[in-house]
């Protein structure tokens, strides 16, 4: 169960990469690169239970955090650099719902 | 009693991938920025759960239920709160939805937040 | 057939290795060419671990139940070098950026062209003097 | 490798960046499947956390996009070509992967392995060869870490006057305001990232962890805040001159343990002698090692963000007043 468990979550980790190479937006790439992070700690935790070692959490927890702070990072950075290079923040397109 | 944990823990380990799968599917065809949102998000947090869970009953070690629960905890509380940062600087910087009715507009408009700019 | 499976990691390393190599070469942009020495770092970090790597071994904690292991020697190596190659990076993109406020730009030929031309100029003018 | 690819081809710097994140996770889990825990821990951390967060400052700071190339690419695609064929060639003689009887296997990594438990005492033999056998080493790493630390230092710090900082308190009030989820969400998180830090710094004897981890943990808890919370706000949490003190300490504690034990009859960074029982000098020694590295490692990291941002920050208030 274990094994079927982590070669979906593989399965699922090559699409978020193809996501995340596609692109088209930037927000996109957060998005797979955010979705790679938690599947990551899942396999990692699963591989764990695979090899027999559960010391491995500690990993999964370090990973579920630093996937935290780099998306987190990544989202204000950028939005300091478009407040830089555009000037203000730019207003939500008006939507004609 | 054995078989029973064992039953759960494979239940929720599959259920765990199906969802997995589903959002991974679901982040590849959907056609905009937030309704892929949506499915990555919804789905990994409870496909996250179910597989901690599912883990979670396979083994007696207290120790080892207590890191898994912490992690739980953890991806309880950071998917949604990072999921609603994307999202509201996806829409602050004026990535605009796609509406029903203009397919032939969907590919423009999710470049809009792309553009680079010229510096 | 049994080379290719028993060779395969270290081609995995030279593929990404040569990557690496490629984009440091072939592309101007300074952050580009960081990017680039971090993957070829990192192609030497899986080539060293994957030398430690014994089959049917485990991960090098001491535990009662368990007789082979993984040699730890290389993983000692791998860690020190993962945390001096942030600090390097570091010390590059501070180059980089002290770069980009000197001559506003980023490029590697850019900034070539713009040097030579400082050069010809105090050429020009120490002639003249 | 895909991703490799992918990043050569892109010219969007931040997506690159991004790539870049998601190939040091994906190395991260290479490692973790290689058995190489500790490797796997500092990977995750320093290459998908903390490297990528500095590359995108700096892109931030230097612009987006990236020229097309003006040079052919074929000589260099030539040269590698040329010498990735050369290194297949040299790998025909190379063992099999995953052979025990590798010459890597033969030489101490048997002793390491074997003798570790009795001469050190500590389950985890990454952290002893690391603290204990190959000392010497480590202590030239760290002091590799400091210089770097300082060299960026030089080149990013800012002088920084009075009225600065009400102009870059300004544009960081109005940056701060948002994100009020955000904001409580990583209050409640940031005391259990220290504590976290804390626990992989003192579990490292027996798990996956030590010095180096817990440091780029730690700094990455800070670096959470200052991102959050405004970069003279963590200023005033954490005073830039204690950080750079704290930096010239850790390296200090280390290098005084050395002297120590040699005052003590044994030589340089010889745990043996530190107390009467020498696996409790061993354990006292590597304990007090970690604990050097892991100041260190934390403190310059914190430096060579606040250096990056502080310079960012600097640049947006002269092009404030230019304006």
């Amino acid at each position: 169960m274990i094994i079927a468990a982590t070669l979906a979550i593989l399965v699922v980790m090559v699409l978020a990469i193809i996501r995340g190479v596609m692109g088209p937006s930037l927000y996109d790439r957060i998005l797979a690169v955010n979705m790679f992070g938690t599947k990551t700690v899942l396999l990692i935790s699963l591989l764990g239970f695979v090899m027999g070692r559960p010391e491995f959490l500690d990993i999964a927890m370090v990973y579920a955090l630093i996937n935290f702070i780099s998306v987190i990072g990544v989202l204000r950075l950028f939005e300091a650099f478009t407040a830089k290079h555009n000037g203000k923040v730019v207003e939500p397109a008006q939507r004609d719902l | 009693m054995d078989t029973l944990l064992n039953l759960a823990s494979s239940f929720c380990l599959l259920l765990g991938s199906f969802l997995c799968l589903s959002g991974g599917v679901g982040i590849l065809r959907f056609p905009d920025f937030y309704t892929r949102m949506h499915a990555a998000g919804v789905s990994d947090t409870l496909a996250a759960a179910m597989i901690l869970i599912g883990l979670m009953l396979q083994i007696p070690e207290t120790l080892v239920i207590i890191k898994l629960i912490i992690i739980l905890l953890m991806t309880l509380f950071i998917s949604p709160s990072a999921s609603h940062a994307l999202g509201r600087a996806a829409l602050l910087n004026s990535l605009t939805p796609v509406v029903a009715g203009d397919k032939n507009h969907a590919e423009q408009t999710t470049e809009v937040g792309d553009n680079p700019s010229k510096s | 057939m049994s080379m290719i499976l028993g060779l395969y990691n270290y081609w995995i390393v030279i593929v990404l290795m040569m990557i690496g190599f490629y984009i440091i070469i072939a592309h101007g942009h300074l952050i580009k060419k960081i990017v680039g020495l971090n993957i070829f770092q990192t192609s030497v970090f899986i080539f060293y671990i994957s030398l430690g790597k014994v089959e049917g071994g485990t991960a090098p904690i001491w535990q009662e139940s368990i007789t082979l292991y993984s040699n730890p020697l290389p993983h000692v190596l791998i860690l020190t070098a993962i945390v001096v190659g942030i600090a390097t990076t570091a010390l590059g993109l501070a180059l980089t950026i002290r770069l980009k406020e000197a001559y506003g730009t980023i490029d590697e030929d850019e900034i070539q062209a713009m040097d030579n031309q400082a050069m010809d100029n105090q050429d020009k003018e120490s002639q003249s003097c | 490798m895909g991703i490799a690819v992918a990043i050569n081809q892109i010219k969007d710097m931040f997506a690159v960046v991004m790539l870049a994140g998601i190939y040091g996770l994906v190395s991260a889990s290479f490692f973790v499947t290689l058995d190489a825990v500790d490797v796997a821990f500092t990977e995750a951390s320093v290459g998908a956390g903390i490297s990528t967060l500095l590359m995108l400052t700096t892109v931030a700071m230097t612009g987006r996009t990236e020229h097309e190339a003006s040079h052919k690419p074929m000589l260099a695609l030539f040269v590698v070509m040329v010498t990735g064929g050369l290194l297949i060639y040299g790998t025909f003689d190379m063992p099999y992967f995953g052979s025990v009887d590798a010459p890597v296997q033969n030489h101490v990594g048997p002793r390491y392995i074997l003798d570790s438990m009795q001469e050190i005492g500590v389950p985890n033999m990454v952290t002893s060869v690391l603290a204990s056998y190959r000392g010497f080493d480590t202590f030239g790493e760290v002091t590799v870490i400091f210089t770097a630390g300082i060299g960026v230092l030089a080149l990013l710090s800012v002088v920084r006057r009075p009225e600065d900082d009400t102009a870059i308190e300004a544009i960081n009030d109005s940056m701060h305001e948002k994100h009020l989820i955000l904001r409580v969400v990583i209050k409640t998180l940031i005391p259990f990232i220290l504590l976290y830090a804390f626990y992989v710094q003192f579990h490292g004897d027996f798990g996956p962890g030590g010095g180096f981890q817990a440091g780029v943990i730690f700094a990455a808890g800070i670096i959470l805040y200052a991102m959050l919370f405004g970069l003279s706000l963590a200023r005033r949490v954490i005073r830039q001159p204690l950080v750079q003190l704290l930096s010239a300490v850790g390296v200090l504690i280390y290098g005084s343990v050395g002297v120590v034990s040699m005052l003590n009859g044994g030589s340089f960074l010889d745990y043996d002698v530190l107390s009467a029982d020498p696996i409790a000098g061993q354990h006292l020694g590597i304990l007090l090692i970690e604990l050097g590295v892991g100041v260190t490692v934390a403190s310059v990291m914190i430096m060579i963000f606040f250096s990056f941002a502080g310079r960012s920050e600097y640049q947006q208030a002269k092009k404030g007043e230019s304006l």
